[in-house]
């Protein structure tokens, strides 16, 4: 157990572990939104309330889904980091939180371009929406942090306090706007009604919900090489590697 | 298949616009995040592969123990 | 060696150094002046934007008062630790003795002294500026002063972390703004139930919650931040 | 005094570090004991600046090695820590590395002491940057801490006040007290100085 730990560690490992796990969950994953895309579009029925628009659905929510289970894994990264010193945590937190922004803006603009033909406008303030914009602005406040300081490993800790405190407070956000939202308009739109979904709608959702965590662990886990080769430049291990490299 | 004809898939009794750009944009974005990484660490390795080249053509003393 | 002499307890610490914080901004007026001239002419702003209807201000006026209590507090928060940074007291600070998540306290409690209260205590004036109904009044400037706190917490938080930057004022808005939110939500929620009639304490004990809170974790994350910022 | 050697004040063990991939010194180890006057030595940019602050506990990461810290200390840095709009007074009694009360009586002696008699209740920001260099040092005579870092305590400060600093660090050494300083100076003081050179490991 604890060698595992101490391999997790270690950078050339960890470099060479996350290429063999992307050379084969890589394509899988590609492979797997292409099926879950194709399912989704063209063969499901429309839904017999929203038509056709509501295909969009195969994207928005895992995308939502998993931008909120990524600020969780950049906080626990933060949190390991933080307490163990563990510099690979470090990269893997860095990693999380450029990801997590692109799915958070994926999930509000997939979203709004939702609402157009359901509720008829691009953009209603509502509790989910608003929270979900808040998330990308704590996501997109790690990246400007972790730019703005010289030194990196500084800049790691920063973001890590960030993070966590952005960890405490994500539910006090989130409720706070669901209370905001109850407290101005009756809940007109719903966006998850206890409606039980059909499962010839609910397979290709749940199929695209795991590709789209398999596609952040793929992102993940690239931004974490590129991001280890940059710090280890100067030893020897990534030198050899430079050196058998072609360009 | 759902759709009897592509101009139906296409148009998806109107939402298709709503439905094909919100694809598009997620697939935009989905590349350029799974792009973005991989380029990053070419860089990085052409980067770092011409720098050796550069070392032990140019025969700086001292420098090759760094 | 002579006898050593204790070192003052944390408590007492931190009174000498919210007096020392008090002394230095009093030597400084215009820093206090500051702030509330800001809150005036912002108040001033809005009848000229959205038209000096009185019964539309009035309805805005909650929302109004409360942003620009925060907007305040933005500007100011940014400047809690930079000048004891520059001097490097902030070093001597880190190596003080006492714990370092109880003298960040006693910053705090300066910075909301010198901002939240002063806000709180002036603001019904603005209020009435604005047409806020007068038993909206006393419920705003009870959700100031418990929220302008939590404010000031979240706020050192964002300058611990960004102290050590050379342009931190621009990013420690984008960094703290998010966390604003919940406060400005049940802040002028409650003044907004003032307005109403409807009572406004469930909203206040909201605050005070969060307030708790706040107290609790803000000055452990203040402390490691600025550990962080004095090391970069 | 007579010391054994697990009475030391300060030990440091196989000390490395590396700033912007360039490796400023490896394996340093060295204690610091009661009575000990240690000159850290080195051109600029050796890392005497990074060692003080690692000694000190203000650098926490980027560098690996173990530091024991066994007793209070009092650090100096560059920057002296005084605020322009306080008097040398209030700077002292109020400083923020909360050491001690100190009365009124100690803090005057104190300012006597580096020659800023008289200046003791006039706003710093009348005062000189030298001036306030000696508003900093003012504390060594307060400070009760058996164990000072100095970091380029000459800095800005006039042959008289060098004199007079070097006179108090060898009473302070001869008190059991330690000192670890880092200059470019020879220092002229009536006892053993050690010399820590960063690029040259210990010298007599």
């Amino acid at each position: 157990m604890w060698s595992f730990f101490h391999k997790l560690g270690s950078p050339p490992w960890l470099y060479r572990i996350a290429g063999t796990i992307l050379r084969w969950l890589l394509p899988v994953t590609i492979v797997a939104l292409c099926v879950g895309v194709t399912w989704g579009l063209l063969y499901t029925a429309p839904d017999f309330r929203q038509g056709n628009s509501y295909r969009i659905i195969y994207i928005h929510v895992p995308a939502a889904a998993v931008a909120l289970a990524g600020y969780y894994v950049m906080a626990i990264a933060g949190a390991v980091s933080l307490i163990w010193k563990m510099k690979m945590a470090d990269v893997a937190m860095k990693s999380c939180a450029p990801i997590g922004a692109a799915l958070t803006f994926i999930a509000l603009v997939t979203g709004s371009i939702w609402g157009k033909p359901t509720w008829g406008t691009w953009w209603v303030w509502d509790a989910r929406i608003t929270s979900m914009l808040i998330l990308l602005f704590l996501y997109l406040g790690v990246v400007a942090l972790y730019e703005a300081y010289d030194n990196k490993e500084a800049a790691g800790k920063a973001c890590a306090v960030l993070t966590l405190v952005g960890m405490v407070n994500i539910p006090i956000i989130y409720k706070s706007v669901d209370w905001w939202y109850s407290l101005h308009q009756p809940a007109s739109i719903k966006m998850t009604g206890d409606t039980t979904i059909d499962p010839s709608m609910l397979y290709p959702l749940l199929l695209m919900i795991a590709s789209f965590y398999a596609l952040f662990t793929c992102c993940l886990l690239m931004n974490m090489r590129a991001e280890i080769l940059e710090r280890e430049a100067r030893t020897g291990w990534v030198k050899k590697l430079a050196l058998g490299y072609r360009s | 298949m759902y759709f009897d004809s592509l101009s139906a898939a296409l148009s998806m009794d109107g939402h298709g616009p709503y439905v094909w750009s919100a694809y598009a944009i997620c697939l935009v974005v989905v590349a350029l995040i799974l792009l973005a990484p991989r380029r990053r660490r070419r860089n990085i390795l052409r980067r770092l592969s011409a720098e050796q080249k550069r070392q032990q053509h140019g025969q700086i003393p001292g420098n090759e123990g760094k | 060696m002579s006898a050593v002499a204790q070192a003052p307890g944390p408590a007492r610490f931190c009174l000498v150094l919210l007096r020392r914080q008090l002394t230095l901004a009093v030597r400084r007026p215009i820093e206090i002046g500051n702030p509330l001239l800001f809150f005036a002419m912002v108040v001033a702003l809005f009848p000229l934007g959205l038209g000096p209807a009185p019964d539309q201000l009035a309805g805005f006026a909650p929302g109004i008062l409360w942003i620009i209590a925060l907007l305040s507090n933005l500007l100011t928060s940014d400047t809690v630790f930079r000048s004891d940074f520059e001097d490097g007291s902030l070093e001597q600070l880190l190596l003080a003795p006492q714990p370092l998540f109880l003298s960040v306290l006693a910053y705090i409690g300066a910075h909301w002294l010198l901002t939240g209260l002063l806000l709180a205590l002036v603001s019904p004036v603005f209020a009435l500026m604005l047409n806020l109904s007068a038993p909206a009044v006393g419920v705003l400037v009870a959700s100031l002063l418990l929220g302008t706190a939590v404010l000031s917490l979240v706020g050192g938080i964002g300058a611990a972390l960004t102290v050590g930057l050379k342009r931190g004022g621009m990013l420690i808005s984008l960094l703290i703004l998010p966390f604003y939110m919940p406060v400005l939500i049940f802040g002028s929620a409650a003044v907004r139930n003032a307005v109403l009639g409807i009572p406004a304490t469930p909203y206040l004990a909201i605050i005070a919650a969060m307030l708790c809170l706040a107290i609790a974790l803000a000055p452990l994350a203040i402390a490691a931040g600025l550990r962080i910022s004095v090391d970069a | 005094m007579p010391q054994g050697p697990g009475d030391s004040l300060l030990a440091v063990y196989d000390l490395c570090l590396e700033r912007g991939g360039r490796e400023l010194f490896r394996d340093l180890a060295f204690e610091v004991s009661p009575g000990q006057l240690l000159q850290v030595d080195g051109p600029n940019g050796a890392g005497k600046t990074s060692l003080l602050r690692i000694l000190a506990g203000l650098s926490r990461y980027g560098f690996s090695g173990r530091v024991e810290r066994r007793t209070p200390l009092l650090y100096l840095g560059h920057h002296p820590a005084v605020k322009a709009l306080l008097t040398p007074r209030e700077n002292l009694a109020w400083h923020v590395a909360g050491e001690a009360a100190y009365n009124d009586g100690q803090i005057e002696e104190a300012l006597a002491r580096v020659g800023l008699y008289g200046y003791e209740d006039v706003p710093s920001h009348a005062l000189s940057a030298g001036q306030h260099r000696r508003v900093n040092l003012a504390r060594l005579y307060l400070s009760h801490c058996p164990l000072w870092l100095l970091d380029e305590p000459f800095t800005a400060i006039d042959k008289g006040g060098v004199a007079e600093l070097e006179t108090l660090l060898v009473e302070h050494v001869g008190r059991g007290g330690a000192v670890v300083l880092t200059s470019h100076q020879v220092l002229r003081v009536a006892c053993r100085v050690q010399v820590l050179s960063l690029t040259e490991g210990l010298l007599a």
